[in-house]
């Protein structure tokens, strides 16, 4: 299946019975598989008239409790930005698509992953977060599409999937998640859907009163510390006795990997720490890395080096971090990272 | 004795914030008798646009969202599509309608959505305090206006509600005003009709209400109805400027 | 034709929540209703029943914009 | 020092024009001032205030926490803000608009009958420069000749409202003196 | 006079002559100015139909080669994501002030800064940076949009004012900067103002080719580290022989120099470093108070939490950092600040 | 022998990206034939759309400035405010200028900005594949239509440039096509009285033009003309829209 | 009326940017186009002159989309 | 060992429809496979091309760098990716539209007239499949069983296409063994 289209069947596997999006590439496939199996679930697909309009109808649907997403590319997801704002405070689930696209402006439609930043501190306005799953095969697009919907609904956030044109046209063998009955989906006491026999619901952001908005702003931190602990991911990769640690996500990842097979052959010691979910990052997990012998990490990124940031966060000044970043939708070969990676694994790692 | 009027069920017993005389007022009422008449204040979900309406919810005891400014033609879509038995309205000002929201209400019209969208068009920004509506007149002065508007500096006044109108999507437009026990009794009545459309499913529905805002026009709340009944009028006509609803 | 005999009405105005915006007087048609001459809690000087005779036509509650006014009729 | 002063009542009362002129009579008198009104949607529903401070130093925070003088124009302003007031802070209360009292003992509450004392000097519309004039002469907090001199500035240009303002201010003068208040 | 007209004047003494913005609160009073000011000096006002119009009318005027300029508040500022990324990538200068307020959604319009990560990662798609200037006084409030516009120009970049509605609402004294003669502007040989006598100009961000748009990530990233080297700013107090330091911005720091007078009366030695720009942050100079014996560092910031990331990446994994967060418009008395502050020290610091 | 037909000077001389029969390429040639005859290529700044028409300046030899989609006429006004006697166009297609850019579109007309939009209707989303448009007519098959157009899914074929000409700030609206000699010898007239209204100051000129996509329309180019002119003028009736440039 | 006589013409195109649309040959009154038998370097049939006489009309150059048909008239 | 197919061509040559075959074929033999088209604006201007990995290992990345085979079907193709194709690499070129042959020596060029021998076999259009079978029988990248049955499932719906495809995936299957080449 093509990663797109994967991900549009997990979602409707998963529940999903409301998308609203807009054309761009390197995404049009979702909305396409979208406009055709929406009708066979008894769903709503909507073509909106702009990305803006898509967020906000999707936050319309969240409210009546259905499960509700959008997609984008980057200069869309940046359109985005005040829904999701608006989604985060009124606490509504949603999750929301990124094929990310070399950038800024136009840019192009390759694969990318300069939105790095965008994604984990919130582009939108505001103190809030919001988790962000980075799969690195056309099945975990599936599975993390699949999953975002749950956490979604459980900690009533959106969630973004940051993936790339490249995942999302890249056809590969998958085993789709099985198709949820509705019936089963944990009910939703805070949902709209008519005030019988109650009062008046409201579902809002605007808080005038500075204490009751700064409670509202600690609740929310409460909520992500709590989504800190139970929900981040990573993936590690023959770390065991590795003198290096390459660190990537996502297409990166991905092209790591086929590096790592390369190195090995070579007889050099590099694993790789893959965060699945960018927001909240694996801090600590990569920090204990450094108890586990490693002191020199490779940052590679489809960008001009973002998640670099997080790294160093995380490693407190300890251990030696290099980047390998290359923006703009390009997209190196495993040999290119072999190459770099090799070179600094020899000036540092002491036989 | 009997009585005659009494506070309509849906609207709750607190004071508002707005300003004396604002039309916002006489709407929200209207709009609460309207529910409890036709019996179906328990299936209605409305959204509050960004604007003086934005606490429309401290007075309206049915279900409300809070939408984006401008947003509320998209954010009332959304729940439509997804309970299409319930009776959904869209409660905007005349900035957040025909300014920023133009793309949504023009294409929330031209899909036909079956909601309803009350527009209060009082020809300013009253919440952020007097600056250039689409809708201020040729001439009126506002905060981002000093000198009047000019069509060469600030364009033209707007009248959405004549464009939205022309959409075959429109099932019922109609343009209200609320100056007087007269224009507020039919007021009333289009707000009724237009949800009765959208409860016949007919399509999309629109009632412009033009509403005085004492505060931002500098007026004494009656000077403000009689300035709507002979200035506004003149350029946005009241009456029914589209039905589709005999199809 | 005989003169329609009038009938009687009574209004209540809540007045704490009055704002004195004097839509009420303008629409009465008895002139049943006057600005009291003491300022309420939020400092306006609110509606009051001017001792006129009130009809019960309800006009005065079609206009109010904080929907205060309950009218009775005969 | 930095004395921090809250001006509240309804829209119509003057209030920010109180607490401008004062900004600007501090100005005048080369001391370190801050003005900040209420804004946004706050104004809705006919209240205003704002905060000045008035020092030597410069203001850290142009927000008043505990100001040492509350102006209070009206009953709602009275309730609402009375327990803002630092202890030992004074209460310049409307004592035309309100009859009740504020229930705190820490506090001096100042009463001037605002209203009254505008009406019979020629214009209830200044009832707010009587007060002001009541806060000068109390306080000492700004020289009145840089009052008089802020009021011909900033109005300037409408001469009729500067002549009933200035003898607002000079009522309210007058009336803390013979008082008997006054530093 | 108020920050938002003392804003506005400055921005029209430095040459600005052409706005368009969208109102919001608290920065009405930008426009409000602006329409009556700009006609008297041959410049243009327009009330766009929105943020997103308003920025891009902003981008035709800026590709004319006239200062231009817009203003809105958090939420009207996550609309505009686009619009600035797109300045960004065309390499286009302008002058985009945020008055930010508590968020997020609809918030309110106290003053905060809980776009801290917006602004200083750039909140709209694809790898750039913005410059990020933070005034803490009305006085600097003019000054600093002064100079935004020169920045703005010899970077060919956007330039962001990120100040809140607290001080551009508050009215103080100001000495105005001079009003610049347009004619001593220095020239902009990229601008379009017609093809006479030469070939069509572009100004464009499409570019497909992802080595061409590797490059143009590249050239970008050189830009920002000249930004960085020539740029940067940041003001120290009372810092010399300091045993804590508060890192503090905007707002806060001014917050935090009350709070630092009554903490001297006490006795206390505590100094505070407050960045002026927020991008580049000027880390160096943060750093380098470790070898000036400071070890102790309270980051104050009217969010929950967002500069402290970047007081963490300058100093490394050194020094210890503890927070004072206030999020939601709560805007904290010197008081309040002073007992966090001194409870921290009595715990931290070695008689 | 004497030419009577040569490439006009503004159009570079590189092959197109567009497809065989594209109708973009028509108009491309016909707006720099109008410039050179009209002797104004010089002064000329063009915003080019995201769309097909994004590499519009490969082609154009005029200054080219790209917008963010749908923000043509927001740019171009910003444009010209800033250079006033110079001639400012964007060129746009129908998702740009009736979707996503609904409301830069409606504003720039109704403040009577004094440009040109120069509106490439091809009922479809060209550049991205294929995509329903606004414009797309009712019972057509789109990727994101697939079983075809119908009302209550997707809404009603949106008619924008009516509701252009509706606003008083539009002072010549055309519709034209070009899918043979004579309806491209109209178009290139039409266009070339836009411009001139736009030199003579009188304020917002638009001109819509039917183009064929035979790509994402799939048909041969030759088809897809007829297609033009006896399906698409069924909805979008050629013609002048709007004239007020006698005032 | 006398016949008029029949103006001459030449066309060039510009065969390596033709798409192969057809348009030229659709719109010549004279049928003087016609599609080559081989491919160009973009893949396309190009159009060339069919042998027919061209009377430099021009109506070909109108319609062609890439702009590549240069006429000459007598 | 993963091996990388790329194909090129216009867009009415069926080159996308050769490599998801091809992608098709390889998951029926069992394979790792990754199939990557070109998407977007490239699309425009009629000319198409994708990338196909087959490998008995998971794959890294679905683009291709240095391909092992490339399958260039017009002329643009093969100049535009002559260089593309690794060391010792396979060019199978459509020779009924190409008189010209690449410039490097240091690759194998598999000259396949596909459209003459999809005409003789009924259908120019199936040129795609003549040339799909020519790599097959050259490389055994993937059972010719595995792709009759690709081309079976894939044009179930349209039976006439099926047979048409068929054929010519057996025509250019046979043609590679008269040549001598194939594995
Ligand atoms: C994105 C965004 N931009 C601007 C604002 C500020 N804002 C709030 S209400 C409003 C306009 C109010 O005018 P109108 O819609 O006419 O409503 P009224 O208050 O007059 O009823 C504006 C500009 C906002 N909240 N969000
Ligand atoms: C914000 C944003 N959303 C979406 C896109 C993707 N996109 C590019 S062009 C286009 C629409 C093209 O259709 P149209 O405007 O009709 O132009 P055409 O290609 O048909 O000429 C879209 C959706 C984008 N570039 N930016
Ligand atoms: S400002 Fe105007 S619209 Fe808003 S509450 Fe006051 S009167 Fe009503
Ligand atoms: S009910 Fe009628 S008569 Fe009585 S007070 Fe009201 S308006 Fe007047
Ligand atoms: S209409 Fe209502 S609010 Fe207005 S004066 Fe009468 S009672 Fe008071
Ligand atoms: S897709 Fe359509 S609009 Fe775009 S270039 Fe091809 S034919 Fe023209
Ligand atoms: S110039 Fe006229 S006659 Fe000659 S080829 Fe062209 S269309 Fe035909
Ligand atoms: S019109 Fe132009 S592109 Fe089309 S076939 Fe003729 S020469 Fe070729
Ligand atoms: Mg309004
Ligand atoms: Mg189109």
């Amino acid at each position: 299946m093509r990663g797109n289209h994967a991900l549009a069947e997990a979602a409707i596997r998963a529940g999903c019975r409301f998308y609203a999006g807009y054309p761009i590439t390197p995404q049009n496939e979702v909305p396409e598989y979208m406009s055709g199996r929406m009708p066979e679930v008894g769903g709503v697909f909507i073509q909106g008239e702009s990305e803006i309009a898509s967020i906000s109808m999707v936050l319309g649907a969240s409210v009546t409790g259905t499960r509700a997403m959008t997609s984008s590319s980057s200069p869309g997801i940046s359109l985005k930005q005040e829904g999701i704002s608006f989604l985060a405070g009124q606490e509504l689930p949603a999750v929301v698509v990124n094929m990310v696209r070399g950038s800024p402006g136009l840019g192009n439609i390759a694969g990318s992953q300069s939105d790095y930043f965008q994604s984990t501190r919130g582009g939108g306005h505001g103190d809030y977060r919001t988790p962000v799953f980075a799969p690195a095969s056309v099945q975990e697009l599936a599975e993390l599409t699949y999953k975002a919907f749950d956490v979604a609904d459980k900690y009533r956030t959106p969630v973004l999937i940051m993936s790339d044109g490249m995942l999302g046209n890249t056809m590969e063998p998958v085993i789709m998640p099985e198709m949820r009955d509705l019936k089963t989906l944990p009910a939703k006491d805070w949902a709209m859907r008519g005030a019988a026999g109650r009062p008046g619901r409201r579902s809002i952001s605007l808080i005038l009163d500075t204490k009751k908005e700064e409670e509202h702003n600690w609740k929310l931190v409460r909520k992500y510390k709590q989504i800190a602990e139970e929900e981040t991911s990573w993936e590690e990769y023959d770390l065991e006795g590795a003198k290096m640690a390459i660190v990537a996500f996502g297409t990166a990842a991905r092209i790591a990997k086929g590096a790592m097979r390369r190195l090995k052959k070579d007889g050099l010691k590099v694993g790789m720490f893959r965060p699945i979910t960018l927001w909240p990052y694996p801090s600590e997990a990569l920090r204990s890395l450094l108890d586990r012998g490693i002191e020199e990490f490779m940052v590679f990124e489809l960008n001009t080096g973002q998640m670099v940031e997080d790294v160093r966060l995380a490693l407190e000044g300890k251990g030696s971090v290099s980047t390998y970043c290359r923006p703009g939708g390009a997209v190196p070969t495993p040999l290119d990272l072999a190459k770099v990676v090799s070179t600094r694994y020899f000036q540092r790692v002491p036989d | 004795m009997e009585q005659v009027y009494k506070k309509p069920k849906y609207l709750k017993d607190v004071s508002s914030h707005y300003c004396p005389g604002c039309g916002h007022s006489i709407v929200h009422r209207l709009m609460m008798e309207v529910f409890e008449e036709m019996g179906v204040g328990e299936k209605v979900i409305g959204v509050a646009p960004a604007g003086c309406a934005v606490l429309a919810y401290v007075y309206m005891d049915v279900d409300v969202i809070e939408a984006a400014h401008g947003r509320g033609g998209a954010v009332a879509t959304g729940v439509k599509r997804c309970l299409p038995d319930h009776v959904v309205f869209s409660y905007q000002g005349d900035g957040d309608l025909a300014a920023i929201g133009t793309a949504e209400t023009i294409h929330a019209a031209n899909r036909g959505e079956n909601i309803t969208v009350i527009f209060i068009n009082n020809a300013i920004y009253g919440m952020t305090g007097g600056q250039m509506a689409p809708t201020t007149l040729m001439g009126m002065k506002a905060t981002t206006a000093p000198a009047g508007r000019s069509a060469k500096r600030e364009g033209y006044t707007l009248d959405i509600s004549h464009l939205v109108a022309e959409l075959p999507g429109a099932a019922y437009v109609e343009r209200v005003m609320v100056t007087s026990p007269k224009t507020i009794v039919k007021a009333k009545k289009a707000i009724r009709k237009a949800f009765e459309v959208q409860m016949a499913g007919k399509g999309f529905t629109l009632v412009e209400v033009l509403s005085p805002c004492p505060t931002n026009w500098k007026m004494k709340p009656l000077d403000a109805c009689r300035w709507v009944e002979t200035e506004m009028v003149e350029h946005f006509q009241p009456g029914v400027l589209a039905d589709r609803t005999g199809k | 034709m005989a003169q329609k005999k009038q009938r009687k009405g009574k209004i209540i105005i809540k007045q704490e929540f009055c704002k004195s915006c004097e839509y009420c007087i303008d629409a009465c048609p008895k002139g049943a209703i006057k600005l009291d001459d003491k300022y309420n809690e939020k400092g306006y000087y609110p509606a009051v029943h001017s001792g006129e005779d009130c009809n019960g036509c309800g006009t005065c509650a079609i206009v109010c914009p904080e929907g205060i006014i309950e009218v009775w009729r005969e | 020092m930095i004395v921090k002063t809250f001006f509240a009542g309804f829209g119509g009362q003057g209030v920010l024009s109180m607490g401008y002129t004062l900004t600007y009579a501090g100005m005048i008198d080369d001391k370190h001032v801050t003005y900040f009104p209420s804004y946004g949607a706050e104004v809705r529903g006919g209240t205003a205030n704002c905060t000045v401070n008035v020092g030597d130093e410069e203001i850290a925070s142009p927000i008043a926490s505990e100001p040492e003088y509350l102006v209070a124009m009206n009953r709602p302003s009275m309730l609402k803000f009375e327990n803002f007031i630092g202890p030992g802070g004074l209460m310049f209360l409307n004592t035309s608009l309100v009859e009740e009292r504020p229930t705190r003992s820490d506090i001096e509450v100042v009463e001037v009958p605002a209203n009254e004392l505008a009406k019979k000097a020629g214009s209830e519309r200044s009832a707010n420069m009587v007060m002001l004039g009541a806060l000068a002469g109390k306080t000492g907090l700004v020289d009145p000749a840089a009052f008089r001199e802020a009021i011909g500035i900033i109005f300037e240009k409408k001469k009729k409202a500067m002549e009933s303002n200035l003898k607002g201010f000079e009522v309210g003068l007058e009336f803390i003196k013979n008082k008997g208040g006054g530093s």
